[in-house]
């Protein structure tokens, strides 16, 4: 295959809808929170979606993956069930993880999504194993993990990918490094000079990164990687760049409150993901405004329906919260 | 004098005082100086005594626990927070094979760690399994650990600051829900001495021991109980490690009855461990099986409709109590008078964390 | 069939039948490979399965847990081990906020994690404060783990099995006392039930409820009791949790009287669980203040002269259960049949470790 | 200073007496370990003596040092007293932990040794917490931190190494690399090709590595390491190749039992620190036959007066076995 065949397979049109439904999705939860009906921390990844979508293009139904506590991107991309992660926010019955889950705590394992959770880096391990599990079948599946800057300052993350390394698993890490963590600027984490995708290539693994605005840099960059992989040459990690424009938890905006800079906020914004996508696109020509019209319409109705579902949704019977401590699978 | 603050000022006060008697001592932990200071537990510290003594940390729950404690090995006093309980179980390992052990393993011939950890437990507004865990029986388990969880300001800030001041290291457990609770605080450098529990009510009928926010809880039920004709002892535990078993024990003898009241699950529990001492050391006293009220044997769900009926509140106390007195007490009127919903301790509570 | 085979070769038989049964199952910890064995408990195990199935890792506690994790969510069931259960505090975060939640904070939807943690329980010769915890409390206490403590040979396979073909997470405890003791064990694929007690001694006096190598020393008190007129129900747990309630509490109803013993400290102990749980349940039936018997609230100390009187044993579990029944009893015989030295388990234990 | 002045400046012949000190004491307890009254686990460092020589000679009694199970030579190059360590080991009450640690929990803080535990990379961060500390109190001490190949795979220690830069720390790692966990090898734990001090060196450290076996390069690599280190330069991570020459844990020789080879062994011995170091100062005049043979004595006599404190001093009272549970520091 040559790098005209690689550009010439980019799923762009699948790219800006997929970019399309993660921010109606985002932008939907922020306008509503205050409603105080989804009772629970909500992590939203506006600004951040150029990697998600491009990654979840890249893997296949049957390719696995984990996340941690700002996975909604992550889940939809990967293919989750809309209606059911956002039942599962508003406390639902209906929702993916029956309530007892939350925001943070997603899971769709018919689409390979593994399951989300809420401790920093609790799931690169997991992930690990996964791939573990993977190489053990002999598939040519691929385990992906989903980690922000701050995963690569815990220690199981460095003893994750040693493993990874040591066994050639067919792991793929993708760190969206939005320079915060919580409130914290990567300067009081980390030291300076430090570039996170060159430490982690200390550890032996193959490494690239690049600009997580430019979706289509983040598709082939992880469709290069994941092609490795799945021939057999071991684990990589990806390290893009890319902005949470909303506040670290909940629906706001918070550029006031000190920690950072409006200005630096509006520049990562002048490169919003979705929305220099659409121009580049419809600029090539690659989609028309009708076209474009009616990806902002279907994306509308179904976050429209998704919300009509959760809302509609019965919360779970009181009794079912002693449920499923322990597995219902039968002995074998 | 005494003043009524927040717990959260009482924390922050607590620290101020500390930094300010020990020039030396260090507060960190993550979001140590950030816009929202901790709950506001850290308002002004870094402001007052520079970034070198205040600051935020990589997220390294491990690493920086036992850095703490090497600091405090050279003199450095360390006070470390962590937002949630449930982060801190990647540095058990430092806390329990180092912190804890490191006096009596070296027989003695150590400096001593002096290390406060604040742990914060969480709960409502969908907190769920992995925000809301409160293992102070895991640590009262260990050896060589102190272990508080002050229900009230003034005791936040006592025990903080004898805690602070203490040779040992410190666990220092406080509830999500306290943060914005008014009480009376003694200005100045106020301690609360660590292993001594607070009666906060006299009776005669039954033992209610308590912590932390359930002392809140058991305070509500105390008072109709008392409109009732049921007269408690309330003693609010303040430490877990060491236990005031003198208080706790001397009350049992009295009343014979037992109610211990745990923000944890039952098994290998603080109201088990209250329970089984109860029974061994006030056998002939006792005059009906004690008693203990736990959260149930699951984690904590996300959905507020689930949440609803994990956390025990006074209506079970009092119905616990009823239990033990062999008496009909009907505790709605106390449902009735609540107003804020469920899942969040008052109107101050905004969420989402 | 049943032969005599060692508590270690048990062990390694269960192993061996799982890793049949199920072709993909994985087996891993450091030194699983080694000329050591594990104590002999892995033998032959990468001779019959291969490197891909039977292998070393790195000195990555808390990362192999989170692999172990996530390989058993794809169908790989995994069996890990640890030389003590003190290096595994590096993994409690993963065991704890993953392997036990994971099923419920996903509300059932996810894949089984399929996953046995052998700890290995250190003991004699100067092990000392770093290789000797017993932490069964610190596990029982978290909804979504199994604990498992066999004492025997049989029990020990038979609880390996079902942990390995059960569909939660299974924390099994073993002694490293034990894995020379001999006794029965069935051929074939023997299960023992997770969450039942074994019934060893029968009695009409009074309960004794214990658990691994304490079980051995309650033994060797039950037999002298008898010999002294005092017939014992000697219970020996299995599994911690889920505990046998049923079979526990029943005995302490019909004898009125228990004693709890335990491997690890007091303060929030499985022996504070029982005492509280029978206390709470079987109040109108006790005829005595329940007592316990665990180790000291101090951390075992390394040399053999202060470690001595750290661990209880069988003279000391008579004594309580005279003190239990206000009867004199002498159990200096028991001491004086005793010949190898107080800190080994018998001459087969040859140090160092 | 020029180089010269520093080849000038190594402690020839207090290396050569102390790899002697350390090597007399370790093979003592290894004569005498089967008589059944060290009743506890000892790791010996035969054969690694070069790393913890020169380091003891490179660090000033006032800078700090921690360890791990392996100890005994670091605690005796830093200073530590060698009858109060035996004493220790063999439970006595005069030990420096007075019984209640043994062999593997060593401290003798009036010469900065800060204590050794068994947990492995446990020490890693309190080191580094040391270093934290001297340098808010703005002194020119440096924390040392004796760490083996396998510690390098427990996540504390790249949190460590992490903060350790980020705050410029006063911390010299030193990492004996004798190729074995245990039983195991390198290669069941990292990855092929991996070499530990390139790795570490991503994490924005500086480093140097080389051979252990020659304490004259231990020394000098060290030394310059360590005045960067006092001259504010922040940390540094120095490997050394070395070799352990009996089993893991106890008395014996173990190249019989199938996890290595004995020809391996044999090459290490061949490079003996010890031996070759001796007859390089011999030919080169550094010290006399005579010199090496006063030497000898000094050790033999240092090593049985150690021997017979040990063995001439009372077990503790057994009622001290609750002590020391908390300070008993008074509160200030
Ligand atoms: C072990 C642990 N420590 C701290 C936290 C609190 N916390 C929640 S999200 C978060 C930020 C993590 O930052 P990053 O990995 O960069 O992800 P981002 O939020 O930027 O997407 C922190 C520190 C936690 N959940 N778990
Ligand atoms: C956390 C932990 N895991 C496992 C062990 C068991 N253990 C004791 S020493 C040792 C070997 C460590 O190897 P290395 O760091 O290379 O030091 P060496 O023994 O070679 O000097 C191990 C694995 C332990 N003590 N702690
Ligand atoms: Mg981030
Ligand atoms: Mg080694």
């Amino acid at each position: 295959m040559t790098a005209s065949d690689c550009q010439a397979a980019i799923p762009r049109r699948d790219l800006l809808l997929q970019m399309k439904r993660l921010r109606a999705l985002e932008e939907t939860i922020a306008e509503r929170y205050p409603e105080g009906r989804m009772r629970c921390p909500v992590h939203l990844s506006t600004g951040q979606e150029g990697v998600s979508a491009a990654v979840g293009l890249v893997l296949r139904p049957t390719d696995l993956a984990v996340s941690g506590h700002r996975a909604h991107t992550h889940y939809l991309a990967k293919g989750g069930s809309m209606p059911r992660m956002l039942a599962e926010i508003y406390g639902k019955g209906t929702g993916c993880s029956r309530g007892k889950g939350g925001s943070m705590h997603l899971i769709d394992e018919s689409v390979g999504f593994k399951g989300s959770t809420a401790i920093v880096g609790g799931t690169v391990p997991v992930g690990t194993g996964l791939g573990l599990s993977i190489k053990n079948r002999g598939t040519d599946q691929v385990a992906c993990v989903f980690l922000g800057d701050a995963v690569v300052e815990e220690g199981v993350f460095f003893e994750s990918v040693n493993f990874a390394v040591l066994h050639r698993l067919p792991v793929l890490y993708v760190c969206e490094n939005n320079l915060f963590s919580v409130y914290s600027p990567l300067s009081v984490r980390q030291p300076p000079g430090r570039a996170i995708h060159e430490m982690v290539a200390g550890l032996g693994i193959r490494t690239a990164h690049g600009d997580g605005n430019d979706p289509e840099f983040v598709y082939t960059t992880c469709r290069g990687m994941v092609d490795g992989i799945r021939a057999g040459h071991g684990p990589a990690f990806v390290e893009f760049a890319t902005y949470r424009w909303r506040e670290h938890c909940g629906p706001h905006f918070d550029n006031h409150i000190g920690y950072r800079e409006e200005a630096e906020y509006l520049a990562w914004k002048e490169r919003d993901p979705l929305t220099t996508y659409e121009r580049r696109l419809l600029t090539n020509n690659v989609v028309t405004d009708d076209e474009v019209t009616a990806m902002n319409e279907a994306v509308a109705t179904e976050v429209h329906e998704a919300f009509a579902f959760a809302e509609a949704s019965p919360f779970p019977a009181p009794e079912t919260a002693s449920d499923d401590v322990f597995s219902r699978g039968a002995a074998s | 004098m005494s003043r009524h603050l927040s717990y959260a000022q009482a924390i922050n006060e607590a620290t101020m005082i500390a930094m300010e008697r020990d020039p030396r001592m260090l507060c960190f932990g993550l979001g140590m100086d950030d816009p929202k200071r901790i709950f506001g537990t850290t308002d002004g510290l870094v402001e007052a005594f520079g970034r070198h003594r205040v600051f935020d940390m990589p997220t390294s729950e491990a690493g920086m626990t036992g850095i703490a404690i090497g600091a405090s090995l050279d003199g450095t006093r360390c006070l470390m927070t962590h937002q949630r309980l449930d982060f801190f179980l990647l540095a058990l390992d430092q806390l329990v094979n180092n912190a804890a052990k490191w006096q009596y393993m070296f027989g003695g011939q150590s400096s001593p760690v002096r290390l406060v950890i604040r742990l914060i437990l969480g709960r409502g507004w969908g907190q769920g399994p992995t925000h809301s865990q409160s293992l102070q029986s895991w640590f009262a388990h260990v050896p060589g650990l102190k272990v508080v969880m002050p229900s009230f300001p003034g005791d936040a800030k006592g025990l903080l600051l004898s805690g602070a001041f203490d040779d040992n290291p410190v666990v220092f457990l406080e509830h999500r829900w306290l943060h914005n609770l008014q009480g009376p605080v003694p200005e100045g450098d106020h301690r609360v001495p660590l292993g001594k529990a607070a009666v906060l009510a006299e009776g005669r009928d039954v033992t209610i021991v308590s912590m932390s926010y359930m002392t809140i809880e058991a305070l509500h039920a105390v008072q109709f109980l008392r409109e009732s004709g049921v007269s408690a002892d309330l003693i609010d535990l303040r430490s877990i490690s060491p236990l005031d078993w003198d208080t706790v024990l001397t009350s049992v003898r009295k009343t014979g009855r037992l109610l211990a009241i745990d923000t944890s699950h039952a098994m290998c529990s603080v109201a088990s461990e209250i329970v089984a001492t109860a029974a061994i050391e006030c056998f002939p006293q006792l005059k009906a099986a004690p008693q203990r009220l736990t959260v149930p044997d699951h984690p904590s769900p996300t959905s507020p409709a689930l949440a609803e009926h994990f956390y025990p509140r006074a209506e079970n106390i009092v119905a616990a109590v009823a239990g033990l007195l062999d008496r009909r007490l009907d505790p709605s009127p106390l449902v009735a008078a609540r107003t804020s919903p469920h899942d969040v301790p008052g109107d101050w509570f905004k969420g989402p964390f």
